[in-house]
């Protein structure tokens, strides 16, 4: 190990490197450097990101029953949630009226989230589900305030429950839609 | 591929450490004008808020001191008004390089405390997240060290590898940084289909940084030039200092938490693996055992994900978790060093009061002893040796 | 009286388009080797493709970096001293300017032909030091303190190599001027071997190596950044720059970086002359100073590897480096050199 | 035969017309230099001084330009400014790298230094005056004009050179030898390729020339005393 071994294989190193990220098909290929790359030009390609991450979170306003579990659950409270009941037509003919409790105010204040995913966890009723969409950054932070409706629009952008590894007991669940 | 490299004699130490002591004699006779240097809070060496007042005379630093407490969030504070559930989302910020290797020890306790256990399926996923985001952590100071010392290169070498892991592990937790992903009596899901095989390949390409790496800033002679023989911790300085982890393993401690101490809930035992030491106790020795750990935690990886067993992944806990009032403590080997948290719940939904031991608040402690004497861009080296994460200091 | 085409120009004309020519002269291949090496290849060591957006493959980057510099409030700390902190660049862009005025682009294409080329390049470029002490103390900042005194240290250790390794031509040469040690490249012969000439890489290899590790210290590039250490000075002399003055700085790096170049190129590699072809043809006006850039290229291409492939030094070691070997070894050199000379 | 005599060089001191830029850019450098000394020994700080310095020993090096000798000026800037200077520099930052003006740099000996000055002044202005007593600068046609002579066979020359030659008394085979317009008449000039530039500047062989002939013994001394004075530093400088 005299001076120069070290240094060279370095400088071998990086030139590597470099010729595969110019040449990633073969050093007689034509090169083609965005391929070769690991990076992707965001706006113009979007990378997909697992169906289990977390971007956003996604209502579907039909199963909300208001019960507050995911509001009192959230680590920083960043859940707002108003409600009052009503009476729904029966479910048979001739029943008597059932009681629902109808969502009024369902707000997710994203700039306060952690991402933790506690709420989504913690709901009993399927209302609300992870999407793994992540533009939705606003020059406003009020405006990170998504309200039920914005919340409803994500669930377009839910995945289906990927299936499980071999060997596991877990149900793969369904999403609503 | 490992290059072995000759050790530093005890001798060879001790001279070094006189020498220092020598030169300060001598640059006190020129009678040059002390400075002090503020490194930090805001400096691209203490990767974060931490400051360190540096008395400096010319470049040879007189005597240092780091402050800390720049990022205090109040983990432990916060946790007590948190459910148990709810901690965990708090605790992997704590080293938020390494986050899932935070949560583990506070469900560890947790469980002990509630007398549960996860199943074994559960308790090998545990492992393989944990070991992952060692990778992950270490992948990225070793890419850091490369900055410390000047060479623009290996961070993006670093960053492109742990991208593979941080994928896998968003693939199955859902969370890149913050994984949250623990429970109590098991883990929040199964693996998604097809992850075992990608798991594999991305070890495969962390094994390839492995070399890359070795040769491209181990094997060169300025990196071994600005490293070895710097930053000495002789053993005894270290564990009186209560550095853990890969620092006190590099200066030729065999003491690994995973092998000596480790706590049911993770499954090492299962394992063929060796704890990674190093004799010499400098700044390269410290970064030669982290590059192995590395290599050691993608092979612990790869067997366990050949290992792991069918079945349930959470065990019969209640739905709202109440922990029976006792005193726990447990500590694992984390990617900065051991991290212990000591439990005491009185039976509420909360815990009662929950002290965090981070690694890394220990590992910066012995700053005043390391840096007296060194140069000016030796601070620097041996700081990004020492490779803390300010989270883990600040917690 | 110069005459372009039979045209007789005043001497304010001559001013004139030789002060154009220096900022093409240095301006231009900056700006190439910025684009070609600091922001794509070095993205391509590392996986990645560097600027895309701005032009095609982001080749109008570095105008947009410049417009961008432009905007920028130009802030002065306010213990500086101000006059000192606001000519700093210039100063360290001065000694660049003069640099490139005893590189000769062709048979008769050149600024000035000085008989004591090399010496007067030599001499200017430790001017620069002066400018990046000023910078150092102007900023009233101790990183920029300790910067500018590792700068100035550095500096001056690497002058010497410098000097001697250029002693190894100029003995081969046996003379100073820029032109003729490419005439005597060009003229020369190896070992009896004549008619492809004498670059100078083949007889003075050792010398070549010393110039472009010291030349690597002079340009403060990796693994020689002491001064401006971003990991640990945080920029050292420019730390408290911004703005348009922090783009002079950069600029003067690079265009140093790429003056300099020729400069090596014109003394070990034959500058402005390719093999083969006779040094005395009109031609070479033309295609000088095409062949002087394609030989910059390839030494910036070496500047540049080491740039993004090595750590750096510390500052003794580097010291060290200088005093222990690289100084030795160009004494050794310039002994052997003469001795050659005196026996062939 | 004579191999090469090369192209014909003006002293610029001499040559035919009054150059009009030559002494518009001598009156700007001249003028930044009386502004930059007066500066340098009246400001009080002395980070400044030293800058000050550095224009005044520029201004110096641009006039050896301005006058031809370019290896002259050159030296001035490598010496001092590339080495003096910037250790000057180097040891204020390393001692008193205070910003502001220093109120220690006032001196009460002004008078005294002034004083020295002018005697400085008058000593020099004499030793000008007596060195050109009589000569009076020449414009229009020289009598004397510079010529280039390399690679001379010495038999080959027509007398007048030789004549020339022998004034020099055994020069080396490439030099620089002064004639007469008359002298060079006869000669058969043959330019073996141009030099570009070599009419405007060309005596950094002379100056070779002379310090390792006329001035050897003077130039090695002071090379011994520089030495001494270098080994005397480290030795004050180590205290062991």
């Amino acid at each position: 190990m005299g001076l120069v071994p070290g240094m060279i294989k370095g400088l071998g190193v990086t030139a590597k490197s470099a010729i595969e990220t110019i040449f990633p098909d073969g050093p007689l290929k034509p090169p083609s450097p965005s391929k070769g790359a690991v990076t992707i030009q965001y706006p113009h390609e979007k990378e997909a990101p697992a169906p289990r991450a977390r971007g956003v979170i996604a209502l579907q306003e039909d199963n909300c029953t208001a019960c507050m579990l995911c509001a009192r659950e959230c680590p920083d409270w960043c859940i707002y949630i108003e409600g009052h009941k009503e009476k729904a037509p029966p479910r048979r003919a001739g029943g008597k009226p059932r009681q629902k409790n109808k969502l009024d105010r369902f707000d997710i204040d994203f700039a306060l989230c952690m991402y933790c995913g506690i709420c989504v966890e913690v709901c009993p009723f399927d209302a609300l589900f992870w999407s793994p969409e992540y533009e939705f950054s606003e020059p406003r932070i009020a405006d990170l305030l998504h309200d039920k409706s914005r919340l409803a629009e994500w669930m377009e952008t839910v995945p289906d429950f990927e299936s499980y590894e071999s060997g596991s007991e877990a149900k793969v669940r369904k999403v609503p839609r | 591929m490992t290059t072995q490299i000759p050790d530093l004699s005890e001798q060879e130490q001790l001279r070094y450490i006189s020498q220092q002591a020598a030169d300060a004699r001598v640059n006190v006779e020129i009678e040059t004008e002390g400075m002090t240097l503020n490194l930090g809070p805001q400096h691209p060496a203490t990767h974060g808020t931490l400051r360190i007042i540096a008395k400096l005379d010319g470049e040879q630093v007189v005597a240092a001191e780091p402050v800390m407490g720049y990022m205090h969030r109040g983990y432990e504070k916060l946790a007590e008004v948190r459910t148990y559930p709810q901690v965990t989302t708090l605790v992997n910020r704590i080293d938020w390089v390494g986050s899932f290797a935070n949560e583990t020890p506070f469900i560890l306790a947790a469980e002990k405390l509630m007398e549960v256990e996860a199943p074994p399926r559960a308790q090998y996923i545990r492992t393989i997240l944990h070991e992952m985001s060692r990778i992950a952590n270490v992948i990225l100071g070793i890419g850091d060290m490369g900055v410390q010392v000047g060479a623009v290169t290996p961070i993006f070498f670093a960053f492109r590898d742990r991208e593979y892991v941080l994928n896998q592990i968003e693939a199955v937790t859902g969370g890149r940084f913050h994984p949250n992903f623990d429970r109590i009596g098991g883990l929040k899901d199964d693996l998604p289909a097809g992850w075992i095989q990608n798991t594999k390949n991305a070890m495969e390409k962390v094994r390839d940084f492995c070399d890359q790496i070795e040769e491209l800033m181990y094997g060169n002679e300025i990196f071994q030039a600005r490293t070895r023989g710097i930053g000495i911790i002789p053993k005894d300085v270290g564990l009186a200092y209560g550095l853990s982890g890969v620092n006190i393993r590099g200066s030729g401690v065999d003491w690994d938490v995973r092998r000596d101490n480790m706590s049911p809930g993770l499954v090492y035992d299962q394992v063929d693996w060796k704890v990674w030491t190093h004799p010499d106790g400098d700044s390269y020795s410290r970064m030669w055992v982290r590059l192995q750990e590395v290599r050691e935690g993608t092979k612990i990886v790869d067997q366990l994900l050949d290992q792991i067993p069918s079945g349930p992944i959470m065990a019969k806990v209640p739905r709202i978790i109440k922990v029976p009032a006792g005193e726990a403590y447990v500590e694992t080997e984390n990617p900065l060093g051991v991290m212990g948290y000591y439990v005491v719940s009185k039976g509420d939904l909360n815990p009662y009061r929950v002290k965090i031991r981070s690694a890394s608040f220990n590992n910066v402690s012995i700053t005043p002893w390391l840096l007296k004497g060194v140069y000016v861009p030796d601070i620097i080296t041996i700081l990004g040796s020492l490779y803390f994460i300010l989270g883990d200091i600040d917690r | 009286m110069i005459s372009i085409l039979s045209v007789e120009i005043p001497y304010w004309g001559q001013t004139t388009f030789r002060v154009l020519g220096g900022l093409a002269a240095v301006l231009l291949p900056a700006g190439a080797l910025v684009y070609i090496y600091l922001f794509k290849l070095m993205s391509f060591v590392q996986s990645r493709l560097g600027p895309m957006e701005a032009g095609p493959a982001g080749s109008l980057q570095l105008l947009a970096e410049v417009g961008k510099a432009f905007q920028k409030e130009d802030i002065f700390p306010r213990k500086a001293d101000k006059l000192v902190f606001a000519a700093a660049p210039f100063v360290v862009l001065m000694s660049t300017f003069l640099l490139i005025l005893v590189v000769p682009f062709g048979p008769d294409a050149w600024f000035v032909n000085l008989d004591t080329g090399i010496f007067f390049a030599l001499a200017v470029s430790s001017v620069s030091v002066i400018g990046i002490l000023m910078a150092g103390w102007a900023s009233a900042s101790k990183y920029s303190l300790l910067g500018g005194l590792r700068a100035a240290g550095q500096l001056i250790a690497y002058e010497l190599p410098l000097v001697l390794a250029v002693m190894g031509v100029v003995i081969q040469a046996g003379t100073l001027n820029m032109q003729e040690i490419v005439y005597a490249q060009a003229e020369g012969e190896i070992f009896g071997i004549s008619g492809i000439g004498n670059p100078f890489i083949i007889t003075q290899f050792i010398g070549f190596a010393i110039f472009l590790i010291a030349m690597q210290a002079e340009l403060t590039q990796p693994p020689f950044d002491m001064p401006v250490a971003e990991s640990e000075l945080v920029s050292g002399y420019m730390t408290e720059y911004s703005g348009i003055r922090f783009l002079l700085f950069f600029i003067g790096e690079f265009a140093t970086a790429g003056v300099f170049s020729m400069i090596a190129s014109v003394l070990f590699l034959g500058g402005w002359w390719v093999p083969g072809l006779d040094p005395d043809s009109n031609l070479f006006n033309i295609l000088g100073p095409a062949v002087l850039f394609g030989k910059v290229m390839l030494v910036t291409f070496l500047i540049f590897w080491f740039r993004f492939t090595y750590p750096r030094f510390r500052e003794d070691q580097l010291q060290k480096l200088a005093w222990k070997v690289l100084i030795p070894l160009s004494l050794v050199n310039i002994v052997a050199t003469g001795i050659l000379k005196v026996v062939f | 035969m004579i191999a090469a005599l090369v192209a014909q060089a003006a002293n610029p001191l001499t040559s035919s017309e009054f150059d009009i830029p030559e002494n518009i850019a001598f009156a700007i450098i001249a003028g930044l230099m009386l502004f930059s000394a007066i500066k340098m020994v009246t400001t009080g700080n002395v980070m400044h001084a030293a800058l000050y310095l550095v224009i005044v020993l520029a201004g110096v090096s641009a006039l050896f330009i301005l006058l031809g000798s370019d290896f002259v000026g050159a030296t001035q800037i490598m010496v001092y400014i590339g080495a003096i200077i910037v250790l000057f520099l180097f040891g204020i930052m390393l001692t008193r790298a205070q910003m502001g003006d220093d109120d220690s740099v006032e001196s009460e000996r002004r008078t005294m230094g002034a004083i020295v000055g002018l005697l400085l002044m008058v000593v020099m202005g004499y030793a000008l005056v007596d060195g050109f007593r009589n000569e009076e600068l020449v414009f229009g046609e020289p009598e004397q004009v510079r010529y280039v002579v390399t690679e001379v066979a010495l038999g080959d020359l027509p007398t007048p050179v030789r004549d020339a030659f022998d004034r020099f008394d055994g020069l080396p085979d490439s030099t620089m030898v002064e004639l007469s317009e008359a002298e060079v008449e006869g000669l058969p000039i043959e330019v073996a390729r141009r030099v570009p530039g070599a009419e405007l500047f060309g005596n950094n062989k002379e100056i070779a020339d002379s310090i390792f002939s006329q001035y050897i013994v003077a130039f090695e001394a002071v090379s011994v005393l520089l030495l001494a004075a270098l080994i005397g530093a480290v030795v004050v400088a180590r205290k062991e």
